[in-house]
Formats: structure tokens, sequence, C-alpha cells
């Protein structure tokens, strides 16, 4: 009698309101399990997890630590299952009530990136609205971007000293998009090597972006009218080493002597290698890169610095064509609407009591 | 103004050259100045200090030869600070290039301990002060299986031994039984621990990181998810600063010797930039 | 000073002193190991992409299990080579053109939450916020010194109007955030570089002359 | 029919990219697992072999024309064959048919990696601590206004890091340590809202069409 009162005494509390349901915004075969920790909380070691299928049978899925009160357990579409959480003390268990039946299965839609998907259409929409009403063609502002207006007399310092231009897009892939804004203003400073008949130097770090860079450059020669003067041994693949590929960028900075330098696109630790030597050189060095950790070098080595964006409104700064001008103008828009957010969402998490920080999640 | 002219162009390789030689130097002649020991340290080592007996401590390996020189003096010196404080200890490495690194480090500490050990009870002895647990792949499987039961996901140690004939795992079973899981390493591991052993475990984690990796790491000290952090060379020596100053114990100081040449290094990129001002403000004012 | 016999220590050492020998000046040992590293850096290519990409995911499965599935990409990669052949070399730009076209699309959501929903959420004025520097009080100073120095960075970035009047200054407030930023991350990274040189001079010292131990 | 297609391809494909992300199931999930980690891999390995060919390609023409340094065209071509035999032959973990060590010498894939270009790649990684020392002391000069701000924080970074920063003044490292976290966060997060409208403007011109250059040769 006295040992089941003490057993009575001695049980653990075990875990109570046990629910599980299909994990949510998930490609299914997935359960969440939730219950509220047992009041003994302090002295277990955990909490063991419990499946079944017919309700008889439970077999141990899952472990977690104390005080914890949700687990998401590994399932197979299909099934139902019943689960019940076990409090557990060195070798004692105190198992809960079953949970009702669940089943998972997978979801269509994950409504927790709404948010991205808002802002990807009211970006996409001001951007595009701009882009397209520039085609009725009146005249736009674009303020100095100095690296951009520098493009014209480096290529002519070139053409005067008779030395070639080395043109570097970066390490990255065909993926980031600094190397698509690389290789557009590749194209116009190949058309203007074209015009000038100034030999471009183009070594590339990764196979693809060395195709499209190979067929922008033919195309630049010609549109230009000079498709014979294009040499396909300027165009050429190193290796996909990042190394290997700054060691033979710097051979050519210091053997070919190129007059002007551009370091434009994806770069990483390897940017101040490229920047320094060609420093030495004593070319003129126009760079540019979306990479935040990259800038501070560039700023600091080189004589004109495309700082982020001014890497994308590049293109359409030297080409003029008023579709893409029109789209900077959208990018204008963006800011500001950004900037709109910030203040009105500061207001909102400031004087109320709305869980703004679960927009932006 | 000749000298003017001089101050303002120094050739690059004159710079070089001095830079070469100040790092150089020290690591020749190596001395070890007094180190401050800042915040992020000091939480490290007192979150080692005040882990109770009954509990181990957690060390994963996982750099590679390449950092080791910022890592490997962060392993010696916590090594020591465990041996001497007798806090069991369990190291493991998640991936299989550290183990060559994690043994080197292990052997060598406790090389240091045992010469100068008289008795039994103050060497170092395996399986009852210390494991090496090895590497089991992939590493979400001991990150979260240990939650459970160490000896589930490391069966066998890295000597081969059957991990549960060996007396220290008794008296440890999981997480539960763990004060601290010190991650030292290159890569992003540190925040692996973090995400899914202490989320689901509670585990307390202290990290050991490189230089270049530590604006990355910073917020989460800030938040307190890092017991204690130790950046680079810097948090190298003043972790050994700490060993040296508060357990009396006397030792190659490998993170401490460096730090001199880095502070020396530093000092003179700070001059040729003082240099080159001063040349320039000459300059303009002579116009 | 034990030196040490090991042939492969001593081939690294060398390869790094003819990488050093480039900050004097170039010369054929840079020259040497410039070359040797494009070489061997690309026979390692070839051998992770035989290994690991071409035999288990294209020849395997379609010459010797004859999935049928694999021509596919079999033949989109082979138009790469159409550009050897004048009259069908526009053929090139469909590898291209998939292939650039399906990692643009990868890029734009993961570019919208992390470059601007993430670092909204970090700059909005909440107390959340505030607490998150952990510097008490002086939070509340931070943040908003934060979010003006943000909304002025933006104004600098401004290109389709002058920068006249509140913009004028609006952008030159940001410049200084920006420029302030690049000396501090310039700064903050010179100490992990010097410790990658150390780490380069103490395998030339201790593993190759065994000067340092 | 030349531009329209491709164009048509890369429209599809950049909806293809971007459905993934919002579409969790796993019919979606499996088929853009196939697309990214098979189809688009071999694609690479193919333009991995154009790339190589263009690479041998210059450096066989510098050997034939006898242009400047074309002897090192031959440690570059002989290196990469070598390398290429061992590894191709030889196996990632010298498993393949090739032997890769004689007597106590071993030189397969892997360790000619962990030999040679380790230590070539780390060594132009540390190259970097000669080059900052030069880059600084040449262009932190108070120019102008911006170039003072730049110098200045970068000094007083680089005296807080030091232990002989805080001798200087116990704050110092504080106030280094304020700089990376507000001002430096500040002006980091402005351009990357900059960088994130620019790069959503250029995918976008590219994916409907706007921004053709990529198509390169050939008038139709």
């Amino acid at each position: 009698m006295i040992f089941i009162l003490l057993c009575a005494l001695m049980a653990l509390a075990p875990p109570s309101k046990v629910r599980a349901y299909d994990t949510p915004n998930d490609g299914g075969g997935s359960v969440t399990i939730e219950w509220q920790i047992s009041p003994d909380d302090k002295e277990l070691i955990g909490y063991q997890i419990y499946r079944s299928e017919d309700g008889e049978i439970y077999e141990k899925v899952g472990f977690i630590g104390p005080g914890r009160t949700r687990i998401e357990d590994e399932t197979q579409d299909g099934p139902e299952y019943i689960y019940k959480v076990a409090a557990v003390q060195d070798t004692i268990r105190s198992y809960s009530d079953p949970s009702p039946p669940v089943m998972s299965r997978a979801h269509l839609v994950d409504r927790t990136k709404t948010n991205v998907f808002v802002s990807l259409l009211v970006f996409g929409a001001i951007i595009l609205y701009f882009t397209y009403a520039a085609r009725k063609g009146k005249e736009m502002f674009i303020r100095k971007i100095a690296g951009l207006q520098a493009v014209d007399d480096a290529v002519g310092r070139a053409t005067e000293m008779g030395k070639p231009i080395l043109y570097c897009p970066g390490i990255g892939y065909i993926e980031d998009i600094a190397t698509i804004a690389s290789l557009n203003i590749l194209g116009e400073v190949a058309k203007k090597c074209a015009q000038y008949d100034t030999k471009l130097i183009n070594p590339n770090r990764d196979p693809i972006v060395y195709t499209v860079a190979r067929e922008i450059i033919k195309e630049s020669y010609s549109s230009v009218g000079r498709p014979d003067s294009f040499d396909p041994d300027n165009v050429y693949y190193v290796t996909d080493s990042q190394f290997a590929y700054a060691a033979a960028l710097d051979g050519v900075m210091i053997r070919e002597r190129p007059a002007t330098n551009f370091l434009v696109g994806w770069f990483r630790a390897e940017s101040l290698i490229l920047a320094e030597t060609g420093a030495s050189t004593g070319a003129i060095q126009i760079a540019g890169t979306d990479q935040v950790s990259q800038l501070p070098f560039f700023v600091t080595a080189c004589d004109y610095t495309l700082i982020g964006e001014e890497l994308y409104a590049a293109s359409a700064y030297i080409s003029k064509e008023p579709l893409l001008l029109g789209a900077i103008k959208g990018e204008d828009w963006g800011k500001f609407f950004i900037g709109i957010v910030l203040i009105i969402a500061s207001i909102i998490g400031l004087l109320t009591t709305f869980p703004i920080l679960g927009l932006f999640r | 103004m000749k000298i003017i002219e001089i101050l303002t162009n120094i050739d690059r390789r004159i710079i070089y050259l001095i830079l070469l030689i100040v790092v150089v130097l020290p690591l020749i002649f190596p001395s070890v100045e007094k180190v401050r020991v800042m915040p992020p340290v000091e939480k490290l080592y007192y979150a080692i200090d005040t882990i109770p007996p009954e509990k181990a401590v957690i060390v994963d390996f996982d750099y590679e030869p390449q950092t080791a020189p910022e890592l490997d003096p962060m392993g010696f010196a916590i090594l020591r600070h465990v041996f001497k404080r007798r806090i069991k200890l369990l190291v493991l490495s998640l991936y299989v290039q550290p183990l060559g690194l994690a043994q080197n480090a292990l052997t060598q500490v406790i090389e240091e301990f045992n010469s100068a050990a008289k008795t039994n009870a103050d060497s170092i002895i395996y399986g009852r002060d210390y494991v090496f647990l090895g590497w089991v792949p992939p590493p979400i499987i001991p990150i979260l299986g240990m939650g459970e039961s160490i000896t589930g996901v490391y069966t066998v140690d890295y000597y081969g031994n059957q991990t549960d004939t060996l007396p220290l795992m008794e008296e440890i079973t999981n997480y539960n039984d763990v004060g601290l899981l010190v991650s030292l390493s290159g890569s992003d591991i540190p925040k692996y621990w973090i995400a899914y052993a202490q989320s689901r475990f509670g585990l307390p984690v202290g990290a050991g990181i490189t230089a270049v990796s530590a604006s990355e790491f910073y917020p989460y000290l800030q938040t307190g998810q890092f017991s204690g952090m130790l950046v680079g060379m810097k948090g190298g020596a003043e972790y050994e600063e700490m060993v040296e100053r508060t357990l009396k114990i006397k030792s190659r100081r490998k993170a401490s010797e460096a730090l001199l040449s880095l502070t020396y290094a530093h000092i003179v990129m700070i001059l040729f930039i003082v240099i080159g001002n001063i040349g320039y403000f000459a300059k303009r004012r002579k116009k | 000073m034990n030196i040490s016999g090991d042939p492969w220590i001593w081939i690294s050492a060398l390869m790094s002193l003819a990488i050093f020998s480039f900050l004097y000046r170039d010369n054929p040992f840079y020259r040497f190991a410039e070359h040797i590293f494009v070489g061997v850096a690309n026979g390692w290519a070839v051998t992770f992409y035989w290994h690991n990409v071409l035999s288990p995911s294209l020849f395997n499965p379609l010459f010797r299990q004859g999935n049928l599935y694999y021509i596919l990409p079999f033949v989109v990669g082979m138009l790469y080579f159409t550009r050897f052949i004048p009259r069908v070399s526009w053929l090139v730009r469909i590898p291209i053109g998939l292939y650039m076209g399906y990692w643009i699309g990868v890029s734009i959501p993961s570019t919208l939450q992390a470059y601007i929903i993430k670092q909204v959420q970090g700059t909005i004025l909440t107390t959340q916020n505030f607490q998150a520097w952990n510097s008490g009080s002086m939070g509340v100073v931070w943040s908003v010194i934060l979010l003006i120095g943000v909304m002025c960075t933006i104004a600098y970035f401004f290109f389709s109007r002058e920068h006249k009047g509140a913009l004028g200054i609006a952008s030159r407030i940001g410049i200084i955030f920006v420029m302030v930023g690049f000396g501090a991350a310039f700064g903050y990274t010179v100490m992990a570089r010097i410790s990658l040189l150390i780490g380069r001079l103490q395998f030339l010292l201790g593993p190759w002359l065994g000067i340092i131990d | 029919m030349k531009r329209t297609f491709p164009l048509i391809l890369v429209f599809v494909f950049g909806i293809l990219g971007i459905i993934p992300f919002f579409v969790p199931h796993p019919v979606v999930q499996n088929a853009d697992e196939f697309l990214r980690n098979e189809f688009l891999r071999i694609l690479v390995a193919f333009a991995l072999v154009l790339g190589l060919g263009s690479l041998l390609k210059v450096h066989i023409d510098k050997i034939k024309r006898k242009r400047e340094n074309w002897q090192y065209s031959w440690i570059l071509i002989i290196s990469f064959l070598i390398s290429a035999i061992i590894g191709l032959f030889g196996g990632v973990g010298g498993t393949g048919i090739l032997p890769t060590t004689i007597g106590s010498f071993q030189f397969d894939i892997w360790t000619i990696y962990w030999n040679v270009v380790m230590p070539l790649g780390s060594t132009m990684f540390a190259l970097l601590a000669f080059f900052m020392a030069s880059a600084a002391y040449r262009a932190f000069r108070a120019r102008s206004t911006e170039a003072t701000l730049l110098l200045a924080a970068a000094f007083v970074v680089m005296l807080g890091v030091l232990p002989l920063g805080d001798r200087i003044s116990p704050h110092l490292p504080s106030f280094a340590q304020w700089i990376m976290d507000v001002p430096n966060v500040a002006g980091q997060r402005g351009i990357l809202f900059g960088v994130a409208l620019g790069a959503l403007a250029t995918a976008l011109k590219i994916i409907l069409g706007i921004e053709r250059s990529w198509l390169g040769g050939g008038r139709e």
C-alpha cells in the first residue's frame, strides 16, 4: 500500500495538452507536436516523443531537452499518426494522453514567404512601369557617376599610349547579377575599343561567363562595323580557381602593361591583389562591385569605384537607351518607397504594440 | 625640399621589406608582452572555469591546416585550462581533416602534464579524464544525437575502444551532463551547434574563430547565444594570458608571440600612413 | 635547425617563395609558379568535373544504364560547340539562355529577402531593436543614428534627381556614413590579412627550415 | 527565330527559377533538384571543356608564334596534362587504375592539391598583408573630406584592435567596435537597398528580353 502511495507521490507529472498538427508551409512529410511542460520540468533530463499508427504499438521517434514545448517529426504523407510525449527522469517515464490523429501533407504555397512575394510584385511593378513609361522618350536627367564619365577618356588614353585595356569581369558566375551588369559594361567598352582600334584583353574565371563575354565582344565589334578586327585570342578562359586567376591577371597587368584596368563585377578577397598590382603599374583603374566587403579596398586602391547600384546604372548611363534609363528612374522610386516603409514601420513600431517586425520575418 | 618628395612617395618595396622584417623577427626571437584581456575572451574563460565537477566540456576541433596558425593556440590553451582544472573532457570533430590537428593538440598538452605529474592522481589518463570521440558523418547525426546519448552516436571512439566501457562515459550520457561545448572552426560550424544543439537541448556554446570571419559572428555574441568567443591570434593570446595568470601554468604561448608580429605590423602601417600625410601636408603648404 | 626532408614540403615552400618574389618584381620564378598554378588548378578542375559530375551524372546513367532522359542535357551541352560552325553558331545561345535565365530567376526572391526585407527588419525603430544593441538606454540613440544613416545613404544613390536642397544634404551625410564604414572595414581586416602572412611564415620557418618549432 | 527562341528560353527558365522559392511541394522541389544538380551542372562541364580549349589554344598559339614568355606556356600545358592524367586515371582518392605512389612518394591528385594548389593559394592570400600596407600608405591621404573620413575611421579601428590601443585610452576599443556596429552597418544597409533594386531591375530586364546584349553576334 505504502509502496503504491510512494509511487503516486513519487510519480512524475506528465506533460499536458499534447497537440499534433501537419507542419504548415512545407513539402509534406513533417508533423509538429506541441505540449505544455510537465510541472516537474526542473528535474527532467528531457522529453521523449512516441508515435503510433494504430494506437497500440508506440515507437520512440524523438527526444528533446527540458523546458522545450515543440518538436517536428519526420513522417510519411498518408498514414494517420497518434503522438504521446513522455517526461523522462533517469529510468522513470511519465506518458501524456495521446494526441488526436493527424496526417502530414504537402502544401502548394509557403505562406511565410508572402512578404517576399508582395515585395517582388511591388518593386517589379514600380521598375517596369517606369521602364516602359520612358519609351515616350522625354529626356531624363541622370546624376554624374564619376567612374562612368572616366570610361571615354580612359579608353582614349590607352589608344594614345598604344597600350591595351584589361577588362576583368570579376570571379562571379553568370548567376551573379553583378557579373551580368559587368558584361553589359564590357559590351559598351568593347564598342569604344573597336572604334579606336585599341586591344581589349578579357581573361575570364568562369567557362560560361567566358562564352557569353566572347559573344558580347564579337557583337560589339560587328555593331560598330569592325567585325574583322575582333581578335578571339584576347578573350580567353583562365581557371576557376580564385587565386590562380588572380595570379594570372597580375601577370597580364605587369607584362602587357595595360593603360586602363576595368575591375568590374563580383569579387572576394582577391580584389585588393588585382587593384594594388594594377596601381603599381600606373594604370588608370575603374572598379565596380556590389560586394560591400570588397568596396573599401577598391575605394582605397582604384581611381574610380562604382559603388553598388552605380554598377547597375552603368550600362544605361553609357548607352543612354531610353528603356534602360527608365529602369533607373524605377529604381529611384523603389528606394523612395523603401524610405517611406522605414518611416511608417518605425512609427508603428514605436507608437503601437502591433508586431511590425513579424511582417519582415 | 627633397625630404617631402621622399616622404610622399616611398617605394612600395621598402614598405614591404620593413613589414616583412617586423613580422619575421618576433617569430624567430619570441617574447611575450602582457596582453589586456577583453570581455568576449573573459566570458569564455569563466564559462569553462565555472563548469560544475559532475559536468564535462566538449572541444570540437573543426579547422584545417591553413587556419591552424590562428586556431591551434586556442586549442592548446583551452586543453591546458581543462586539464589543470581536472574538468571532464570530450574531444570530437565533425569532419575528417581536423582529426589529425585534434590528435596533435591532445598529445602535446598531455605530454606537458604527464611529464610533470608524479602520482597517478594528477596525471591525465585516457578513459578517466578525457575521451577522444573522433568523427561520425554526417555532422547532423552527432549534433542532434548527443542530445540523447553520446555513446549511442559514438559507439566506438577514435582509438577503436567501445565507448560504453570507458569509465568517463558512465558519468556523461548526453548534453545534460555537458557544461559547455567549445567549437574551434574557420567556417560556419559554430553556427550549426547553436541552430541545432542549443535550440533543442539548451547546450551552452563557445566559439573560437578566425579574424576573417569576426564580423559575421559578433551578432551571436551580442544575443548571448555564444557564452564567449575567441577571435584570431589576438583572442588566442588573451586566453593564453588568462591561463598563465590565473592557473600559474608556464608553457609556450604561440599566439602571444605571433601577437607581437601583429602589433608591430599594425604600428608600421600606421607610421607609414602618418608619414605619407606629413609629406602630403608639407607639400600642400609649400604650394 | 633541422631542415625538412619531405619533398612535398620543399615543393610547397619553393612555391610560396616564388609567389612572394612577385613583391619585388615580376621574375621567372613568379612566372613559373603562376603557370604551374593555372595548369594544376585546371588539372584538378578536370578531375573534379569528370569524377564528380560527368561520369556519375551523365555517362553512367546515359550510356551504362541507358536512361534516355539524359540525352537532353547531353544534346544541349553539345550545343556549346556549335560556335565553331558559323551557319548554326547562334545555337550557343540556347544553353547560355536557359542556364542564365534559371539562375537569374533563383536570385530574384533571395536578393529581395536578404537585401531588402532582412535589412528593413534590422533598421526599424522598435523596442526589440533597441535592446538588440544591449547597451542599455543608449540603444535608442544608436538605432536612431542607424536609421538616419540608412536613409541618407539611400539618398546618395538617387540617380534621376539633382542632388540639391534636402536631397543634397542627405546625400552628403550619406556618403559620410559610407566612407566611415569603408575605413572601419579596411582597418578591421588588417589583422586578418597579417594573420595569414604570419601563418605562411610560420610554415616556412617551422616545418620547412626548422628554425622555430 | 535566332533571337526570339533564346529570349523565350530565358523567360521560361527565369520563371522556373523563381517558382521553387514559393512552392515547397515535393513535385516542384524534386524537379528543381534535378534541373539544378543534374542538368545544369552537366552544362557547366561542357562549358569547361570549351573554356579549357580556349586556354590551351591561346598558349599553343603563343608557343607557335614564339611570342614573349612563350616558354612558360609549355609549363602551363605540361603541368595541366600531368595533373589531369594523374587526376583522371589516378582517381580522386588514388583509387583509379593508374598507380599514384612510387615507394613512399605519394603523388595522387589530392596530395598534389594539398602541396601545390593550397600553398600557392594561401601565399597569394598572404600577399594581401603587403598590399594593404602599400595601399594604405598611398591612398590614406587627407585629400578631401571623404578621404579624411576614410583615413580617420581606418586609423581608429586599427589602433582600437591593438593592445597598444587601450593604453592610449580604454575607450578606444569600444569606440572602434561602435564604428563597426553603427556607421559601418548603416552605410552597408543603404548600399544593399540600392544593390537589391539594381539587381532586380537588371534581372527583370533580362528575363523580359529588354536587355539583349548577352545574345551576342549575328543580325536577324
